[in-house]
């Protein structure tokens, strides 16, 4: 299948309100739409050839308030790879479980969990830790994480004990 | 293939290799040579490394400080700072070594170093390298690997064709692509701050452009110069020569950058930085005798310090060498307009047909709390007739009595001067190939032709004026004589005939001291009807009264004075040519500084915190 | 008598049977396994977060540490979605020694889980001889390269060094070595009965498995789908060489290590062939400026690259500015490292454990980043 | 008395130094079969003086400990009843029965305190070694019982002489000779045969929980152990009594299972009985079967 195949195939059979499609590179599609219509077009593409699902992703876009869902999808059959994206707000973020649809889901919603504080519905690892143990800040791969100052608080600054004068002689 | 079937005796095979060489080798017993692009421990050459510490801002892994060294001197154009490496937290990338500015930072093929003490894996690289033991030089940065973008985006020019007839501006500046794209080659190293006579934040602003923020950029020029519209057309940028990324391939365009900034920037938003409040006024009133870029640099700092400025200046309009000195098409007069229409806006004063004169200094001695002197070197110089015979004729023409009479005539102000149809000019600084340049426009209007030969005393190689300008000269059709010294003005009837000049073997003796030695025998006669002599300039301290004059110590024409510009008098400073040679940069640093002096001067006797 | 309860286990992180530092709890009912559950996280170094902070070009140093055995994968794709969402065009030689390096890499690869196989079953000749023949790989990268292992070799453009004729031939008389010392593998590991008795028919994946579970690579390839993105999605110029994509119909352990036998031969294949069609020309397009304030115009893109383990992407979104918005790494081994355990281990005796995870190609750092 | 207390102590340590030694350059020859180097051949000393020099921080309650030094006990113990040659410092007790009971003393203080520290890799171990142990001792007490019925004794020096005068029972039995050195591999837990420590699945197992001193010490018991298992095989197959023909016999036999060892991957537990309970067993019932059936 074409790309543009797939274009006019999804905009024949899945209904959604506003979204775009774009393909930014030879057999790779990029698909925005909304949070409501995610769901219904992520199974139209698994009946339509996308059995795997690659990746589940998230992007803190802080400056909009929002996080960016996407969802990477590969077909073999047709040779091609899309990205479903879409935005949830960011101070009540939530979003349906796919475990249903593609069970590897669980554990890349368990790590988005973990790392952007996005709470999956009906995804049942939610309250658990996976990567991070014991961990006591803000969810780390948010914009407004600051590493460094969170090393400075947790961990001593190792100082080394040499001069410059001493290593010029040597 | 076919698929393996079982065989217990095919593994009992392996045991061969019993008998048989093993791989491994013994270390130390052994040493492994590594491959000729090995990524090894760094070495550095601190006579060719110039501490811009770019190493440190590409390091990965934070592992390179730039660390002064107690006890040793930083040259011109370097700092006292030189990488330190932190064997703990190296990755072994190699983009130092591909970006280092000078090539100084190397990576050897040497790697191996044991030490039981954790404070050893942090290494100053020299050229002993970890080991000591001078060890062969492993990666190599090429073309390609090489992180720093190394060629200049070429400035638009007018052709020679296009802006030999006429004064127009021939540099075209910088489109906001070209500047953004020659901004981001720049490191930040601040080597030319330094260096820069008023210490310009040049890093910064130039990142301003780069970040596309130019009323930053303003904010940042004004901090430290007034004219920036001036200096980014004819500033003898000194900082360019110094540029880190000289050292392998062409210098960052700084002075072409400032340019963009100041003709980028509205005049709105240009108001709102110059106009912007200061914190704590002063009290008191300075009077500035000169309105050059010094005297308008100490107008500008003094006002936005409160104080009350007064400007005199002789000529019919301010500016100084800066509105009559320079060529037109080098500086036309809207950007010296633009740049103090700001000063006058600040509430500045000038007043111009305003000639001190002794009493009037005392005048101004009594009515202000301070004079800051900044007349400059105005008046031409001429070789006297004893050591060049036949310089006292009429159409013998210092250079600083011709250019003004250029401008004059370019902005619609005076006659056109004479211009003769062969013309020589004695002297190959930029003066000379200002009146060079001058005189082909005006040859080329007048008799359609052009005929002018340029005889500088040092050689090619050594010549004052700037590269650019002996390019662009002889683009024009100006004709440069290398290592003629000037011997006898022939005249003939009255009238010129030509230069006679004689090879120049060497400009300077031993000790770097001006004392040229010439070959006699070795003669040159240029046709000439006219002869321009650009040999310098000097001051004018004739308004100065008696009394004061006496008290104040001349060196070399210049009134001696610290680097605030004081003088033997608490309340007079100077500036300028007349106390550090003439440069405008320089001028403007002298206006600056002398402004903060004047500023503590005041302060303290008006007792104002 | 009691009623027999489950002993709890922990599979790492300092086990010897475990490949880098991660963990598996595994509950045992005598040598049987009735639960698993992964616990990643040892080796969570933050790069995705890193790399927000670091410049385009300085992240190159530090995402090859993404995947220990196979860093190049990473510099390919890190290098590649840069080149996506700058719109940049690579030159055609830089395009075919990427081939090469990546092919290499996938030998080295696939020579230390082949011979790995011995670390599970305790036949420790097997991973010695990988590591020897591996090092020849490392020679040839050294040569190229300047570093054994981490090579910061691809970077956005191109690659960083020309390769000579001279390392060309070297490479070639490694490859020759390499082949020839490849049926003593087979002798050694595919053909001994042992191995045969504790890899066949242990540790068996099913297509509907495979495909819930999102695992690609060999271990999909073992359950007859020839799925690899080589093929499926060319990339740089895949589609100038010939080669095969061996398949076999029934994933079990065996049958995976005798995949990676196969494309060992396969990558031999393509790099023969790169070295004789290879264009001459530049390798790098200078970038804009200079490293330390080169911007990526704003946009995002996802490259996939088929690693030695499977499927291997980068997602990454530019804002515009010097740095990267965000980086998601696909690891190739993240579906069988974390669903793959919960689901797979179960039902297989405590022995194969060892053995499940080596096949599968659980690779710790890629599944914690 | 105080002679029979020297001679013991030289004894002992005569055999330490022995045995180390070669177990250094069996290293020596995996390494060479795996393409390496390999360490030097006094690494094993450098190994156990390094774990005895240590402070052993970690205990796990007096069974634990109690079982190491049992071990260590009575695994010298052992050796003190095994001839060397036609040699033994207590040739009247120098018998298969005494030693094969003696030891398993051994290796039960070594199960006792690995169970003790409450490791559950080390239970599963220890309990791998009791089965492998079942495994592999039926197949060898019955060549055992074979040779002491045809040597009429159960002491070995009675067993080297009835070689020395009717050959040596590798050749006689040639059958038999392979099971008792197929059982020989488990007994020294060569691979195929090293289900209790198997690394990648038990991380050691019983030798899981210890370190430094014990360690040491476990490592001593395992030499001494070594050289007993080997030394009785070259007696009961190889009988002679020249003392440097037994260590040349002693020396063939430990490095042909090392490199045998080498090229052999690991059997799970459940198949290491059912090989031995097939194989080796029915091999052994068969060469009984020849034997008993040439001599009626």
């Amino acid at each position: 299948m074409k790309e543009q195949e797939l274009i006019d195939l999804i905009e024949k059979h899945v209904k959604y309100e506003e979204g775009s499609i774009e393909v930014y590179a030879p057999r790779k599609l990029k698909f925005i739409l909304k949070k409501d219509d995610l769901v219904d077009t992520l199974l139209f593409l698994k009946r339509n050839g996308f059995v795997q699902l690659s990746f589940i992703t998230c992007v803190d876009w802080i400056k909009d308030n929002k996080f960016e869902l996407v969802y990477g999808l590969v077909s073999w059959e047709h040779k091609l790879t899309v990205l479903v994206k879409t935005f949830i707000d960011r101070d009540n973020p939530k979003m349906i479980s796919i475990m249903d649809i593609w069970p590897t889901a669980k554990y890349y919603e368990q790590e988005i969990n973990e790392f952007f504080g996005v709470y999956f519905e009906g995804n049942p690892n939610m309250s658990k830790e996976l990567i991070l143990e014991n961990w006591d800040s803000m969810p780390p791969l948010r914009k407004d994480f600051d590493p460094q100052s969170y090393s400075n608080e947790k961990f001593e600054i190792r100082i080394y004990d040499y001069k410059m004068e001493d290593k010029k002689k040597k | 293939m076919d698929k393996p079937k079982a065989n217990l005796f095919s593994s009992i095979k392996s045991l061969k290799y019993l008998f048989k060489k093993p791989v491994t080798i013994e270390i130390p017993k052994v040493y492994r040579e590594a491959a000729d692009r090995y990524r090894g421990f760094h070495t550095n050459d601190w006579d060719k490394c110039i501490g811009c510490g770019t190493c440190s801002e590409i390091c990965p892994t934070n592992a390179i400080r730039m660390e002064k060294v107690p006890g040793y001197e930083a040259g011109n154009g370097q700092t006292d700072e030189r990488p330190v490496i932190d064997y703990g937290r190296c990755c072994w990338c190699g983009f130092c070594v591909d970006i280092c500015t000078t090539g100084s930072l190397k990576m050897s093929k040497d790697y191996i170093f044991i030490s039981p003490d954790a404070n050893d894996f942090i290494y100053i690289p020299d050229e002993e390298g970890i080991n000591k033991n001078y060890p062969e030089e492993g990666y190599r940065r090429n073309d390609e690997t090489d992180l720093l973008e190394l060629e200049r985006v070429i400035m638009g020019h007018l052709s020679a064709e296009e802006r030999g007839d006429s004064f127009i501006e021939y540099v075209r500046g910088y489109s906001k692509e070209e500047a953004i794209r020659e901004a981001s080659r720049c490191v930040e190293c601040g080597i030319c701050t330094y260096t820069c006579p008023a210490h310009m934040n040049i890093p910064e602003y130039i990142r301003t452009i780069w970040e596309d923020d130019l009323e930053k950029g303003v904010e940042y020029l004004y901090k430290t110069n007034p004219l920036p519209g001036v200096c980014g057309r004819v500033c003898t940028h000194k900082c360019e020569s110094v540029c880190s990324l000289g050292h392998r391939g062409e210098p960052i365009a700084i002075r072409w950058l400032k340019r963009y900034i100041v003709d980028n920037t509205p005049d709105d938003e240009y108001e709102k930085v110059v106009l912007a409040e200061v914190s704590k006024p002063g009290k008191g009133k300075v009077a500035i005798i000169g309105a050059g870029p010094a005297g308008l640099s100490a107008a500008y700092y003094l006002r936005t310090l409160g104080y009350e400025v007064d400007v005199f200046e002789q000529m019919p309009l301010a500016g100084g060498v800066m509105r009559y000195g320079i060529p037109r098409y080098r500086l036309p007069d809207e950007a010296l307009d633009r740049d103090i229409s700001f000063i006058e806006k600040i509430g500045v004063r000038i007043h111009t047909n305003y000639k001190v004169d002794k009493e009037k200094f005392k005048e101004l001695k009594e009515k202000y709390d301070a004079v800051f002197l900044s007349t400059g070197f105005f008046t031409g110089r001429k070789l006297p007739p004893h050591i060049l015979p036949g310089s006292d004729h009429t159409d013998v023409i210092a250079a600083m009595d011709f250019l003004p009479k250029v401008r004059d005539f370019v902005r619609g102000m005076g006659e056109m001067p004479e211009v003769g149809e062969k013309v020589v000019i004695i002297g190959g600084g930029n003066v000379g190939f200002d009146v060079g340049r001058s005189v082909v426009r005006l040859q080329r209007m007048k008799y359609g032709k052009v005929d002018v030969t340029i005889t500088a005393l040092e050689s090619e190689d050594i010549l004052p004026a700037d590269r650019e300008e002996l390019e662009e000269g002889r683009e024009e059709g100006l004709k440069v004589v290398f290592s003629r010294g000037p011997k006898e003005i022939v005249i003939e009837d009255g009238k010129i005939k030509g230069l006679l000049t004689v090879k120049c073997l060497r400009v300077f003796d031993d000790e770097g001291k001006f004392n040229p030695q010439f070959d006699e025998e070795d003669k040159l006669f240029l046709e000439a009807d006219q002869i321009f002599m650009a040999v310098g300039q000097a001051p004018d301290y004739n308004y100065i009264p008696d009394d004061i004059m006496e008290k104040l110590e001349i060196v070399r024409g210049k009134i001696k004075a610290d680097e605030y510009g004081r003088t033997n008098f608490e309340w007079l400073f100077v500036g300028g040519d007349i106390k550090e040679g003439p440069d405008i940069i320089h001028g403007i640093a002298n206006g600056h500084n002398a402004a903060k002096a004047i500023d503590e001067y005041l302060r303290k006797k008006y007792g104002i915190e | 008598m009691g009623e027999i309860k489950a002993l709890q286990l922990f599979h790492g992180p300092n086990h010897p049977g475990m490949h880098g530092n991660f963990s598996v709890h595994i509950k045992v009912d005598g040598d049987i396994v009735v639960e698993a559950e992964a616990n990643p996280g040892m080796l969570h170094r933050g790069f995705e977060k890193l790399m927000e902070r670091r410049n385009w070009m300085q992240n190159i140093a530090l995402i090859l540490r993404v995947c220990v055995v196979e860093p190049d994968i990473n510099e390919a794709a890190y290098s590649m979605a840069v080149e996506t969402i700058e719109g940049m065009d690579v030159p055609e030689r830089a395009q075919w020694i990427r081939v090469m390096i990546l092919e290499m890499a996938r030998i080295a690869n696939h020579l230390m889980s082949l011979g790995g196989i011995g670390g599970p079953t305790g036949l420790y000749t097997g991973p010695n001889w990988a590591l020897v023949d591996r090092d020849l790989i490392l020679d040839i990268f050294e040569k190229i390269t300047g570093a054994r292992v981490y090579h910061m070799y691809i970077v956005p453009g191109g690659v960083r060094q020309d390769v000579t004729d001279e390392i060309l031939k070297d490479l070639e008389k490694v490859l020759d070595d390499i082949e020839k010392r490849l049926p003593e593998y087979r002798e050694l590991i595919l053909e001994h009965p042992i191995i045969q008795k504790r890899t066949k028919n242990i540790a068996v994946l099913t297509r509907d498995q495979a495909l819930s579970w999102g695992v690609t690579g060999i271990a999909l390839r073992a359950t007859g789908v020839d799925y690899d993105v080589r093929k499926y999605d060319p990339y740089l110029v895949y589609d100038k060489v010939e080669f095969d994509v061996p398949t076999v119909d029934f994933s079990d352990a065996y049958n995976r290590l005798w995949l990676k036998y196969q494309e060992i031969y396969q990558s031999i294949r393509i790099i023969r062939q790169v070295i004789e069609k290879m264009p001459s020309g530049k390798v790098r397009e200078k970038l804009p400026g200079n490293a330390l304030k080169w911007r990526v115009k704003k946009g995002d893109a996802y490259v996939k690259l088929e690693s030695a383990r499977g499927e291997f992407g980068y997602y990454m979104v530019s804002d515009g500015g010097t740095k990267p918005y965000r980086v998601f790494v696909r690891g190739a081994s993240y579906p069988q490292g974390l669903l793959g355990i919960e689901k797979g281990l179960p039902g297989t005796r405590l022995e194969d454990v060892a053995i499940w995870l080596d096949t599968m190609g659980v690779c710790a750092p890629e599944i914690d980043r | 008395m105080v002679n029979m207390i020297i001679l013991a102590v030289v004894f002992v340590i005569g055999a330490f130094i022995f045995q180390v030694t070669l177990s250094g350059f069996s290293r020596k020859v995996v390494a060479r079969i795996q393409k390496r180097r390999g360490p030097t051949v006094f690494q094993n000393f450098y190994d156990i003086g390094k774990l005895l020099f240590k402070e052993s921080s970690i205990s796990h309650g007096f069974i634990f400990d109690f079982g190491i030094w049992m071990a260590l006990g009575s695994t010298i113990a052992t050796l003190l009843f095994m001839p060397v040659g036609g040699w033994a410092l207590m040739p009247k007790y120098a018998n298969i029965i005494v030693i094969i009971y003696l030891l398993a003393v051994g290796s039960l203080g070594m199960a006792m305190s690995a169970v003790g520290s409450g490791n559950p890799l080390a239970s599963i171990g220890v309990s791998r070694a009791l089965t492998q142990m079942f495994a592999y001792e039926l197949p060898f007490v019955v060549i055992a019982v074979l040779i002491i019925y045809l040597a009429k004794s159960s002491n070995i020096l009675k067993i080297i002489e009835y070689q020395t005068q009717n050959g040596w029972n590798l050749f006689s039995m040639p059958i038999g000779a392979l099971v008792a050195y197929i059982s020989l591999m488990g007994m020294l837990g060569k691979k195929p045969f090293d289900t209790p420590i198997a690394p990648a699945e038990i991380a050691s197992g019983p030798l899981v929980e210890y370190s430094g001193k014990y360690l040491g010490f476990l490592m001593i018991q395992h030499e001494f152990a070594t050289f007993i298992e080997v030394g009785l095989f070259v007696h009961l197959f190889m009988g002679s009594t020249s003392i440097i023909g037994f260590l040349i016999k002693y020396i063939i036999v430990y490095i042909s299972a090392v490199m045998i060892s080498s090229v052999m991957a690991r059997l799970k537990i459940d198949e290491v009985v059912k090989f031995y309970w097939r194989w080796p067993l029915g091999l052994a019932i068969l060469q009984a079967i020849i034997t008993l059936g040439v001599r009626f």
